[in-house]
């Protein structure tokens, strides 16, 4: 019965449907974004709502929200950060800078492309999103959920040479990166 | 403080009042606020009204606009036809593109959403991609927000009856602050280049005059315009036309600009310094040309640049043509263009005064003398009225009587003077007749508005006391018993629309005959060319149709040696018409010589 | 506020050789100085004068002269005054004096200049990065560091904008138009 | 017997920490023997990137400079430029200008209300003040068009001018705001836990004050009366009637206290701005931005946020860019050494309270 084929998308069925309403997304202010994640979590906009919460520490998050441009030097924790999440876990780029570098295009210290380190899931675009279009972000991510089709972490690990080689094209061989340990 | 608080722990109990009250959330996706009436949020390009100068995608400081071809928009004179595109991955949405839009098209909508999972699916095409953004526009601009200066900083100019008092120039030209703020409105664009005949390069010398480099700005003129100051008094500007900043507000002043430009070089001398142009080595070819107008000047001065031999054969004392004998002094001093004259001679340029071509010169010589031979002949005669009474005393051309007073010769037309025509030779003879000292009536067939002639022409006009009498059908000249003009007889027409959609026609009415008593009468409704001096063989080799020289667009007439240019070539009957073609055929020559060489 | 500036200038140019002095009209006095006597300057202003507020460092790369102007900006609360002190150091090798025992943060302000435009800072003792981490090469702020083409360098930009066309070079195509070189630095 | 040291990092990545920054903490049991900051996590090099932009573009990065208070660094920009040029500004802009920064001011306390309880474990606070700052950034986006960036305030005056019937709907939302605030007073000023808390903790006296340059809240908590409003009046402020609190306690509480008497003079303000605002221009226009130069100088023009003084320098060379645009940001000297030392025999544990309280804010510093 189990490894029967129907079942198992029963089970997937299953699976995605409870991912999708416990959304736990890490409390990690990586750029001037994150000012707009406290009106989306409190009483106007109220995240929760759709399951989407606050966590504290990456071992308890689902999503790694990218809230804008990523300097090099966040680069690295972020990247560390996403490595220390458990599965499933999801990305969301928030802002225009995290999809062609927006504002940052010809800074020497913040990264344009998010998808060359980073598996993406979604993207929200705007300078800033309003809250609105950070709940909707949080909704398309639902939908892909859903519909199994949020399988970035998945992509991270196959292809996790080509995210690591571009990540070392930018920050160099001086600093420490762990290896890869899940 | 005691160790326990009783107040302390008790009032934040309080917040237990707000228990039960309706909460403020906005239970998004199922309800939501819409966004602010000046919301900043995706752009929204009416794409008729756009007119592709990209100053957007100048502005944006974060590269984010591209300007693209856009299915179905073919772009012609004052519109590039490209239209911008947004990265939505770099917008930062300042809306500084919408404050710099000259023509109001790039608005920003109160739509904001743009969620996707595929990160390369954020170019976006105004207008293109949301045509439903029309509906909810929120951030516009419009004349009074605008970053854009809509308002042209006014040229001084002496007051209208100020004027008639002597041939003084009136336009006082800009001075160098005010020519500054009017180069700095410039959005170079560009847009104006492709309908000046002569593509004259004129956003970089604007941009020059705007950085106070007038000497680089002087260069870049005369890259391609021997005759400049000739251009910044009296162009027909047809650059000023299709600039971006003409769409909602007063096109900048291109003309008034140049001529500053050209008039920062006071003298011949200066202007050589300047300009420093490369002489070639001289490559023993000889061209003759026939005509020192525009074109002839320009082809002579180009050839002579590229090393060749040029002389101009000139029928009258003076060089310039039409421009010497055909504008009145007050528009184009003489000093300017002897100025220009001068320096064109200096740069080796032969001319003949007083030589006219099948008169003192035969056609036939010049043309076995030289290896190619330019024709700039113009159209000297005028039409005629063809009413009654044309050939009595006081009836006249306005083309000879310009003329007439150019050449410095004293004319007498009496107290009262009537101009038929709408044109600016009309104008100019009408404005000439009231210096003077005439009192002046203008008689045009169809309405003011339809007059061909510049409108600041018409406005100096009518401020000088110029009267216009539009849509007027002159019958007859009366003469008195000694042959002289003694009135003119005329009918009021009405304007009747055209079937097959061309303008209006004037149409006679019956019986609304007028006379106008007057002392002179001028003629202004057109020219034709003399081409009397092509004898012989030429007149087969070389044709003419419908009273104009048969070219291809090198200039090149049915002749593989003659070239031709000017008035009497194309129809639209302007010196930078004549300037363009005179640098077409420059090229043309130099590159056939080139293949003989 | 007169007689406040022409106090200060009496004092400082009585006190300190090479002074030179600006006036502004607002409430603004500016000093250029020698770079070595600027603690002795700042201390004086501090403790005599009653500029007890460092409100500002700064420092301008003046590539054309070879030279960084680094500008101090001092603020009275009683008299209301914004003292400028100016020095310039070459830009070769830049070195300033160390004012982080005056005011103790402008320990940050140091660090920033050391590493931002390569100005060493005489015995200041603080880590050696600030803002950026494991950077090689030129000191950013330095007006010869190109960011445009660091960046271009260094990062990945999207794809999909190559079909972008320039506004005058369509129009000059569709003309024939022929800008002359010596026309194309005035080209938008 | 004393304890082992061990070094603790605290950040980039903790909830706890106002913005993406980190402090190593060496400490003993729980208490700080030293701390060091570390930061440049958030340097995107603005300054680097406006001497490549023109003088209008580069106006679009000055909000997002601090982004809890966009409109102090916006209306520097103005300033700094408008006194390079010696542009005029209408008094019409000038009483819109104080209006906005009175606004971002409020909405920034709204702000601080919720992160200074939010770092002590008190998060009911948080849910109504951020909820009811809401009520400012709707404000903001009728007047503006955003409710973060406002690029509003430019050189010459503001963007546009006030939307019909604006002045009314500020004045309910302050109206409503007065209100709250005295709920908040309920939660929060009247609660034992926040006395306990804040009382004692993370004091920074007269002479630390003086020495580090200390502004804004900080140094009015410590007894000084000091605001750029009233020593370099801008704008109109010259014109306004408001008061400056202090408080003598230099912790926490003091500087609490300080904020939300504040925070009422804003309220103060706007309302007297909104009495006083002539009609007229709202703008005195520009030239075309592409080939607008400014005359060669240089200015340093501050504001008061709620941080404290913010400055820019500003120079230009003559040209159509800015030759150096340095923000000195309240932040810069809380920030760093200032937290450096306050942190120092500090608990563990109020660590984040004492950050949030000195107002740090690590876009400000990092720029």
């Amino acid at each position: 019965m189990i490894n029967d084929k129907n079942s198992q998308k029963i089970s997937d069925f299953v699976q995605n449907w409870a991912r999708k309403h416990s959304i736990w997304v890490l409390a990690y202010g990586t750029g001037c974004g994150a000012i707009e994640i406290p009106p989306t979590m409190t009483s106007r906009y109220d995240a929760e709502r759709l399951g989407v919460r606050g966590a504290a520490t990456p071992r308890q998050a689902d999503v790694l929200l990218i809230t804008g441009y990523l300097t090099t030097k966040t680069l690295k924790r972020v990247i560390r950060v996403y490595e220390q999440m458990q599965d499933p876990k999801y990305v969301i780029g928030f802002g225009s800078c995290t999809i062609n570098g927006g504002m940052y295009y010809d800074s020497y210290n913040t990264i344009k492309l998010l998808d060359k380190y980073l598996p993406v899931d979604v993207y929200i675009n705007g300078c800033m999103p309003r809250p609105e279009s950070v709940l909707a972000g949080f909704g398309k991510l639902q939908e892909l959920i859903a519909e199994g089709k949020a399988n970035g972490a998945k992509e991270y690990k196959e292809n996790h040479k080509y995210y690591r080689d571009n990540l070392r094209k930018i920050i160099g061989n001086k600093y420490e990166m762990p290896e890869y340990n899940w | 403080m005691s160790f326990f608080d009783l107040k302390g722990t008790l009032k934040p109990l309080t917040a237990l009042k707000q228990f039960g009250k309706k909460p403020h959330t906005i239970s998004y996706p199922k309800e939501s606020t819409e966004a602010a009436e000046r919301y900043r949020g995706l752009h929204y390009n009416e794409l008729e009204e756009c007119i592709g100068c990209g100053n957007c995608s100048i502005i944006c400081q974060n590269k984010a606009i591209d300007m693209i071809h856009v299915e179905g928009i073919e772009g012609s004179g004052g519109d590039s036809g490209l239209r911008p595109r947004v990265d939505n991955g770099r917008c930062c949405w300042c809306a500084l593109c919408v404050e710099v839009c000259p023509t109001g098209s790039l608005s920003l909508t109160k739509d904001y959403m743009y969620v996707s999972d595929d990160a390369d699916s954020f170019l976006f095409t105004p207008g293109v991609d949301n045509p439903e953004g029309k509906e909810i526009l929120s951030f516009t601009t419009s004349d009074g927000v605008s970053l854009n200066t809509f308002n042209r900083v006014p040229m001084p100019e002496l007051e209208g009856m100020e004027r008639v008092k002597s041939f003084a120039e009136v336009v006082l030209g800009y001075n160098e602050e005010m020519a500054l703020e009017e180069a700095s409105r410039c959005i170079s664009c560009g847009l104006c280049t492709e309908v000046c005949p002569e593509h004259m390069h004129i956003p970089e010398y604007i941009n020059a005059i705007a950085a106070g480099k007038n000497d680089d700005a002087v260069r870049i003129i005369y890259d391609n315009n021997p005759l400049p100051e000739m251009c910044g008094k009296v162009c027909t500007r047809r650059c000023e036309d299709v600039c971006a900043i003409a769409v909602r507000g007063e096109a900048v002043a291109i003309r008034w600009l140049k001529r500053y430009a050209t008039e920062t070089a006071q003298t011949a001398e200066i202007t050589k310094e300047i300009v420093n142009p490369e002489i070639k080595e001289p490559n023993g070819y000889k061209v003759g040309i026939v005509g020192a107008g525009p074109a002839g000047l320009t082809a002579g001065y180009y050839l002579a640049l590229r090393g060749y031999d040029v002389t101009i054969y000139e029928a009258n004392a003076k060089a310039g043509g039409m421009t010497m004998y055909g504008i009145p002094k007050y528009r184009f001093p003489l000093d300017s263009l002897d100025k220009q004259i001068e320096y064109i001679e200096k740069i080796g340029v032969k001319i003949k005064y007083n030589t006219k071509v099948g008169k003192d010169i035969s056609f036939e010589k010049i043309y076995t003398e030289s290896d190619a031979v330019f024709m700039g002949v113009g159209f000297p005669e005028a039409w005629t009225l063809g009413i009654d009474g044309e050939d009595a005393k006081g009836s006249m051309q306005a083309v000879n009587f310009l003329h007439e007073v150019n050449a410095g010769e004293k004319i007498d037309v009496g107290k009262k003077v009537a101009v038929i025509g709408g044109g600016n030779v009309a104008i100019d003879a009408a404005r000439v007749s009231a210096r003077l000292g005439a009192e002046v009536t203008i008689l045009y067939r169809r309405r003011v508005q339809d007059m061909p002639a510049d409108w600041e022409e018409i406005e100096g006009a009518e401020q000088e006391g110029i009267n216009i009498v539009p849509q007027t059908i002159p019958v007859k000249i009366l003469t008195d018993e000694k042959g002289k003009v003694k009135a003119i007889e005329y009918l009021m027409a009405e304007m009747v629309a055209d079937d097959k959609g061309g303008r209006p026609k004037p149409v006679a009415i019956e019986g609304s005959n007028k006379v106008l008593e007057l002392d002179s009468i001028m003629g202004a409704i057109g020219q034709q060319g003399d081409y009397s001096f092509l004898e012989g063989d030429f007149e087969a080799k070389i044709k003419v149709e419908r009273g104009r020289i048969v070219v291809d667009e090198n200039q090149q007439t049915t002749d593989p040696k003659v070239y031709a240019g000017g008035d009497a070539v194309n129809r639209t009957a302007d010196a930078i018409s004549a300037i363009a073609d005179g640098f077409k055929a420059c090229k043309a020559i130099d590159a056939a010589l080139a293949e003989k060489r | 506020m007169k007689e406040i500036k022409a106090k200060l200038i009496e004092k400082i140019g009585g006190s300190f050789e090479n002074v030179s002095v600006k006036d502004h009209d607002s409430n603004r006095l500016d000093f250029h100085v020698d770079t070595n006597v600027i603690p002795q300057i700042l201390t004086f202003l501090k403790v005599n004068m009653g500029y007890i507020h460092l409100s500002h460092i700064s420092c301008v790369d003046w590539i054309e002269d070879g030279e960084f102007e680094i500008v101090y900006i001092v603020w009275s609360p009683t008299e209301k005054l914004k003292v400028f002190v100016r020095t310039r150091i070459s830009r070769e090798k830049p070195l300033l004096p160390n004012i982080d025992m005056i005011w103790r943060q402008a320990n940050t302000y140091e660090r920033e200049l050391r590493e931002m435009y390569g100005v060493e800072v005489d015995g200041l003792v603080a880590d050696k990065e600030f803002l950026l981490e494991d950077w090689e090469g030129m000191p950013p702020m330095r007006r010869d560091f190109k960011t445009e083409e660091y960046a271009q360098n260094t990062f990945w930009s999207r794809d999909g904008r190559e079909d972008a066309v320039d506004v005058r070079e369509e129009i000059i195509k569709r003309s024939r138009e022929e800008i002359p070189d010596f026309a194309k630095k005035y080209s938008r | 017997m004393r304890e082992k040291a061990t070094t603790l990092y605290f950040g980039p990545q903790h909830p706890g920490i106002t913005g993406n920054m980190m402090i190593r903490l060496k400490v003993e049991g729980d208490t700080i023997v030293k701390a060091t900051t570390e930061v440049g996590y958030l340097h995107r090099a603005f300054e680097k990137l406006q001497e490549k932009r023109n003088w209008l573009q580069s106006f679009t990065m000055m909000c997002r400079f601090c982004v809890p208070e966009t409109d102090p660094m916006e209306e520097l920009y103005a300033r700094a430029v408008e006194t390079i040029e010696g542009r005029e500004v209408p008094e019409r802009a000038k009483y819109i200008r104080v209006m906005v920064l009175e606004l971002a001011r409020l909405a920034s306390f709204m702000l601080w209300y919720g992160g200074q309880n939010g770092s002590l474990g008190l998060y009911t606070m948080g849910q109504w003040s951020v909820g009811d700052r809401n009520y400012i950034l709707d404000l903001f986006e009728e007047l503006t068009g955003g409710r973060v960036y406002h690029m509003y305030i430019w050189p010459g005056g503001v963007r546009r001018d006030l939307p019909k019937g604006f002045e009314q709907k500020v004045i309910k939302t302050m109206d409503y705001l007065e209100k709250r605030l005295g709920d908040y007073d309920d939660l929060m000023f009247d609660n034992a836990i926040f006395k306990k808390r804040t009382q004692g903790v993370g004091i920074v006296d007269k002479d630390t004050a003086v020495e580090h340059g200390v502004v804004g809240a900080v140094l009015r908590g410590c007894g000084i009366k000091s605001d750029i409003r009233i020593d370099e009046p801008y704008e109109v402020y010259s014109k306004l009637d408001f008061e400056v609190p202090t408080s003598e306690g230099a912790d926490i509480w003091a500087r609490a206290l300080v904020r939300r008497q504040e925070a009422r003079q804003s309220i103060r303000i706007i309302r007297q701005v909104i009495d006083m605002m002539p009609g007229g221009a709202v703008y005195n226009k520009i030239p075309n931005p592409q080939k607008w130069k400014l005359p060669k100088g240089d200015a340093y023009v501050r504001v008061e946020s709620v941080r404290g003084e913010v400055g820019l320098y500003a120079v230009s060379d003559g040209g159509t860019m800015p030759r150096r645009i340095h923000l000195r940001g309240a932040a810069y000297v809380h920030g760093i050494t200032l937290l450096e030392d306050v942190l120092v025999g500090e608990n563990i544990a109020d660590v984040s309270a004492i950050m949030n309280s000195l107002g740090t804010c690590p876009p400000e510093i990092e720029r």
